[in-house]
């Protein structure tokens, strides 16, 4: 039991470290999908500014929709990657616990969702006029525990989609209505922590996202099994 | 079958000196360099005594940077269409040349400009017509970069370049005065657009400075581009001939 | 239908175009659910026990299943982990000199052509041993460097008591590998099938 | 030449034509853009509320991203439909003028946007409380030339954009910023429909767009053959 | 390299996994542009007068560049209408009826077999009269009935005055349609080549 737990845990790493090392060697994919957020960040400032006031309130909901649709795109590219040549039905030819290979994808999602936000949130701070650095240590958590939902979401998701013919389509519209409350509650937090509103700060939003990450991964891995088996 | 056919005569030649410049360039750039110095130097000793505070001081390197990107994302331009009528490959290194180190000089405008910004304004960011317009430019060239980044087949990417090249180039006027109308219906931030006759010569004498130093890398960036293109090229015949291997 | 495949052996399925081969090769390699009927690899149900299946069944598909970013080499070091038999370099190399890779080992995989992706697919069945390999029209692409491996790989499986089983409109070729030839027609069923998988129904596929 | 340039519009039909067959064979696409839209409205009202005075403000420019996020994805799908099994290799081998091909994937992916369109502005309307039925006649032809505007500059990127690597990313990061001065009138223009800003009303932002179209569609069509010449 | 091709003949191109065999039917289909020499298709050169060379030029390639989500019959009618012959109902059915299309003619191209694409791509082929038609590994997946398809539709190209320049594998095959082979090996020039894309060194494909 144990020894076939290490084995799969090998599974999820491999799975995981592919995905990585695919990324690593088109690095300017990685550079574009930063590009690509400052470019979600300008394109705002334009929709909502340039009145100054507007901006700042519109922040933290800005910065969430942006984190967003940057995963989007790394779940995209998680499974165009496998479909390109087929490789998903080499993948699924693997014997094994299918969900390693859930795990493992949503592993090297989270990787390069984390390094996307890495460099997003700085840029937001700049443009937004954010005081990032002197509450990250309120922001961080948020952050992570966002991220860990809408990635164990949308690796989900993704694996479902990307066998449909609408794939690109499908993805956020399985995705969004599942997320709402997720990113309510991260868009509140983050108001919170960057600007300390005390109606707001009565809820634990911190809890809620925790709350949530539990059930959709929980569910998400439960469920992949079903997903991918036909 | 000499194997050695895959290898462009002038790369044999230089016997891997390749990426060091070559004399008369690397005079060029010394000059350049130290004419840079000097302009830099000049203009801090004749700043107004009443500005002698040290923030002004990025004023000479702020304003040539600006300059100068701008002049490079022309080059990129003219050298777009160079090739497209032409489909030299000259043509492209240098675009390609020029697009680095206008990218890299935009760059460095938006980040001494947001050094300088914080302790001026308050704020390292403000939505003023200017700013907004550098920095869609910035994002502009940082497409094309990742075009190239990301197209594998040399004469494909020299094309597309090329054409993303074009109309962004084009696309620069019209971001502008469209930023500008945006902004300037509501107050207007305190722009950088008032200047004192008094840096006149130092800024000029910088700018030329500046001018010199981009183009030196130009130059150099060339010169490399000319090297990638051989190993393209060594590395595409050696796969072509792993086969039988 | 109805095709047991016994140890040792090795079959040719031939049909006319849509005449359900690749889909029957699908359902034995799990990839398909069998609408109806049920089919065993090595005495693993193909739906009960389809992980059991997995772990004996090799497939070379009309596509290749390559991480077309990757090289040669990531590729078949991802599949041994996935494998679980780790990464161990002189294995790999070893597969790679086999099918004729090693000068194109670190390219990517995009740039190789047709052949030489189906040799790097052939060399992920390599890595571990098969009980039962699918082949899906092997015969396309391989120059006669790549049929003799194809000859030798399948010979060395059913040396060991494995069986083969080769969908090709080639008979002539399969004949360096196979032993008979089972013909497929809308599923090969007495009765004209009411679902076009039907061609599925009953494939018993025993390898041993 | 008459008669050369009237197989050219055929040909031009005959490529919008079966863009829309293949969207009308599986209509579950065009409803997923719809819904997706619907849900970045939700979202964003979720993000920048419940003041609904701020909400109103940034209703404009809200409209419009959804729009710009709804086309990516349609030119994302207009392409990937000729490359899934290298069909633009066939349609470009057709003998005749490539950029016949330009005009018909524009042609098609205006339609598609149109219809999207025809279903985000009421929502907009209600979700926000916008005047959209009373402002029809002024928001109309906005929406027709911001949208024109968009699909000739997405045709034309995603041309390039959807045969390399990084597909998914590269579309946006060529496409946004060179969207800014359309983002700009047509939000600004917006707000003038529906609120009537008389600061912004001082700028002809209809005619701004009409340039901005005029000078795109027309380098686009002209420098489109460059694009598919290989 | 040099290769004629003349008007009525039909070639076979044979070469390693990775000799350049596609490579080579991509620029004469002026799907690549030569890095260097140059080709020309019935009178035209193929860099300067592409467009006029791709008016003669049929390409059947690896992958058959149909809609998945259009039937046989919207493809065909797409085709027919991008060539200028408008949409015939009665030309249309009579090539899905001679490449044994017509009972899945409304069903998705996505639910064909692989053999079954193979056909309809090869139907596109029939819409209008080539002079050159260049068919990069034909015989994979076509059952005996597609490959006497093949055959007649290349037979009936030649006996037009066209030609035929089949990549190929299976010389055995190659045989019923062609009349000489040619070799490639890494471009087969004397000199070696200085560019993977030299392949196409000075093509002469001179269709008439
Ligand atoms: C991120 C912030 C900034 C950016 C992106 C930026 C960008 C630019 C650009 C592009 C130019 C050249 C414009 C032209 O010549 O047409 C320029 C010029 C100039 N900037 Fe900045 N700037 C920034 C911040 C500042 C600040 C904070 C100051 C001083 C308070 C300043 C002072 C100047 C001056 C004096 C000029 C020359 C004015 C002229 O040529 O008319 N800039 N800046
Ligand atoms: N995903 C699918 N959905 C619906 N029908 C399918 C699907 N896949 C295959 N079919 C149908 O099943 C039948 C058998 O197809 P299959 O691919 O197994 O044929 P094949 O024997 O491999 O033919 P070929 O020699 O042409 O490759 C065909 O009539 C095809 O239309
Ligand atoms: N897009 C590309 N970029 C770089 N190299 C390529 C590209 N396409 C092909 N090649 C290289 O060109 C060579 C010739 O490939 P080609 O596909 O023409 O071979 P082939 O003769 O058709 O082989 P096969 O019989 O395996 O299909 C190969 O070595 C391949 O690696
Ligand atoms: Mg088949
Ligand atoms: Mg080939």
């Amino acid at each position: 039991m144990s020894q076939r737990s290490a084995g799969e845990l090998t599974r999820v790493l491999a799975v995981a470290w592919k995905d990585v090392l695919v990324e690593a060697r088109s690095r300017a994919n990685f550079a574009a999908v930063v590009a690509f957020s400052a470019l979600v960040l300008v394109l705002f400032g334009f929709a909502l500014g340039p009145d100054e006031a507007a901006l700042t309130q519109a922040a933290a909901g800005v910065l969430w929709i942006t984190v967003i649709f940057s995963s989007v795109l790394a779940f995209q590219r998680a499974y165009l990657l496998e479909l390109e040549d087929a490789a998903l039905d080499a993948l699924l030819l693997y014997p094994g616990d299918r969900r390693s290979i859930f795990l493992g994808k949503m592993l090297g999602s989270l990787a390069f969702v984390f390094a996307v936000e890495a460099a997003v949130v700085p840029m937001a701070g700049v443009l937004y006029g954010l005081p990032v650095l002197t509450t990250l240590g309120r922001l961080a958590p948020l952050l992570a525990l966002g991220t860990v939902g809408i990635v164990a979401l949308g690796t989900f998701y993704a694996g479902m989609a990307s066998r449909v013919r609408a794939r690109e389509v499908l993805l956020p519209l399985l995705l969004f209505p599942m997320l709402a409350p997720l990113v309510i509650a991260a868009v509140k937090g983050t108001q919170v922590a960057l600007a300390g509103d005390p109606v707001a700060a009565r809820v634990n939003w911190l809890g809620l996202l925790a709350a949530f990450d539990a059930i959709f991964l929980a569910a998400a891995y439960l469920l992949y099994g079903a997903v991918v088996d036909d | 079958m000499r194997s050695d056919s895959v290898v462009p005569e002038w790369v044999a030649r230089s016997r891997g000196s390749l990426l060091r410049p070559g004399p008369a360039l690397a005079a060029f750039g010394a000059v350049a360099v130290a004419f840079f110095a000097w302009a830099q130097r000049y203009g801090l000793q004749t700043l107004p005594a009443r500005d002698m505070g040290h923030l002004q001081k990025i004023l000479y390197v702020h304003v040539p940077s600006a300059w100068i990107a701008f002049l490079s994302f022309f080059v990129v331009l003219v050298a777009a269409v160079w090739y497209l009528a032409s489909r030299a490959d000259a043509a492209d290194r240098l675009a390609a040349s020029a697009a680095e180190v206008g990218t890299l000089l935009n760059g460095l405008v938006l980040v001494q400009g947001m050094i300088w910004a914080k302790p001026t304004w308050g704020v390292w960011w403000t939505w003023d017509p200017r700013l907004t317009s550098t920095l869609v430019l910035f994002l502009i060239f940082v497409g094309y970069l990742a075009l190239r980044a990301l197209v594998d087949d040399p004469e494909r990417r020299a094309r597309w370049s090329a054409l993303v090249g074009i109309l962004g180039a084009l696309g620069v006027p019209v971001v502008y005065m469209s930023v500008r109308w945006w902004r300037t219906l509501h107050q207007v931030q305190s722009t950088p657009s008032t200047m004192d006759p008094a840096y006149a010569t130092g800024l000029r004498l910088n700018a030329f400075a500046v001018l010199f130093v981009a183009a030196y890398l130009v130059l150099l960036r060339r010169r490399v581009a000319r090297v990638e293109a051989a190993v393209e090229a060594i590395e595409e015949e050696r796969a072509l001939r792993g086969v039988e291997a | 239908m109805d095709l047991e495949v016994a140890a040792g052996e090795s079959v040719a399925l031939a049909g006319a175009n849509g005449s359900g081969k690749t889909t029957l090769l699908r359902v034995a390699a799990t990839l398909l659910r069998p609408t109806r009927g049920m089919g065993a690899v090595c005495g693993h149900d193909l739906v009960a026990d389809a992980d059991g299946a997995r772990a004996h069944v090799g497939l070379l598909a009309h596509r290749s299943g390559l991480y077309e970013d990757l090289s040669p080499y990531q590729n078949l070091a991802f599949a041994s982990r996935m494998l679980g038999l780790g990464a161990d370099r002189g294995t790999i190399e070893a597969v790679l000199q086999r099918v004729a890779l090693a000068a194109a080992a670190h390219e990517r995989v995009r740039a190789l052509s047709s052949g030489m992706r189906r040799r790097l697919a052939l060399g992920r069945l390599l890595l571990a041993p098969r009980r039962l390999l699918l082949l899906d029209e092997p015969f396309a692409s391989f120059d006669a460097g790549g049929l003799d491996l194809l000859e030798s790989v399948a010979g060395e499986v059913t040396a060991a008591g494995g069986s083969v089983l080769v969908a090709t409109h080639d008979l002539k070729r399969a004949r360096r590998i196979v032993v008979r030839t089972v013909w497929l027609e809308r599923g090969r069923t007495v009765q004209p099938p009411a679902d076009r998988r039907s061609v599925a129904d009953a494939p018993r596929l025993v390898g041993r």
